[in-house]
């Protein structure tokens, strides 16, 4: 179990590989990869902050969650920071368990959380200037369907 | 008192960071906001949408009402956007 | 929008790296990996046989349905066949959309339908000997959540 | 007309492949089981277990009461175990 929160890029075979080498017990891994989403042309660029400390803890919180409530092998979190592109990656989740709807199921949970309550804050660049992303509720809805 | 501030309260706090004396009668997170504005326009109008500002206590997500003491990191921001 | 069946092994990064290379208009690439599990050391060998023909016919028609029900920009269906050792990939299903959830809801049911109706066969072999899997009813039911 | 069988209908048989003249009086699937059977143990045993029988022409799951001709090809295997 694992959390990075880095300013360096992520390699997805890379990480499958360590994550994977040397099981035999996994059914399936399954994972999550976040891109910088161009936006019809309008976003250039995207620079994400965070609270260090706080939110790796928050990360490490609900790994920790998805594990209590699903039979996961492993899980790793790792989420960039800093100014990123369009096409960049931002975020990879992945979860290996003996059973292939644990892990697809707290992968989801993982991204949903990530993607709305994680303690990260967007500032978008685009043609027309700078400015700080506000908090989108139809996340939040995608969130709270896991429940508490 | 370390105080973190984080995107757009920073931006226009203008820094991330500072040390506080805390003042005796600054009991609260809603104490100190209220404090902090007293400071000057800069900090009045950077902490001014209570609708939208958050708060963590040693990097736990807190209400207002909390109680704060010298020795505490506190830290404000807007809604997390998530990653 | 491609599918393969193919003996060879395939590498994950490889595939992430051509399903996303050059593109800004992906908020994120969902990915499920099968992997042969050693099932507490009892399979020793996994022999996957297919239909050639009909299964990439099959296989075609699901990713359509999946296109047709989440808005995906592309997908990706690689299965092995053949005899797979214990921790050996049997499958990869990739999905890249603008939205999050389209991605991971197509990949998961990509893959209930994969597991469950796709034309494959299983023989395994363990300490007692080699024997034909039985088609699982619980699949059935993970694939049967999706309608149709 | 071409016959295919898979799996473990494939490992009692004894091939995977054959061709056949269809006889005029084999108009369905279900005929064609009872024609193969006819043949010999083999295929009597390696068909019996109807529940778990399944069949494609041209490479299209169908009921066995399907009508075939002798320029199809016809596929016999147990239900699928997916991937």
């Amino acid at each position: 179990m694992v959390v990075r929160v880095q300013a360096e890029d992520f390699d997805v075979g890379q990480e499958f590989a360590r994550f994977t080498q040397g099981r035999t017990d996994l059914g399936g891994v399954a994972l999550f990869a976040g891109l910088v989403r161009a936006d019809q042309g309008s976003v250039t660029a995207m620079t994400l902050e965070h609270y260090p400390g706080m939110t790796e803890r928050q990360l490490e919180a609900i790994e920790a969650e998805a594990r209590a409530r699903w039979p996961l092998d492993d899980a790793l979190i790792v989420h960039r920071v800093g100014r990123l592109l369009p096409g960049d990656r931002i975020v990879l989740v992945m979860t290996a368990s003996a059973h292939r709807q644990a892990s697809l199921d707290a992968c989801h949970f993982l991204i949903d959380w990530l993607k709305t309550k994680a303690p990260f804050w967007k500032f978008e660049e685009g043609s027309s200037g700078g400015k700080w992303v506000d908090a989108k509720e139809t996340d939040d809805e995608a969130a709270s369907r896991w429940g508490k | 008192m370390k105080i973190l501030y984080f995107a757009s309260i920073r931006a226009r706090v203008g820094h991330g960071e500072e040390e506080i004396a805390l003042p005796p009668d600054v009991k609260t997170v809603a104490d100190l906001v209220g404090w902090l504005k007293s400071r000057g326009d800069t900090y009045a109008e950077a902490l001014a949408e209570a609708r939208t500002l958050r708060a963590a206590l040693n990097q736990e997500h807190v209400s207002f009402d909390a109680a704060i003491k010298n020795s505490d990191e506190v830290a404000f921001f807007p809604p997390v956007t998530g990653g």
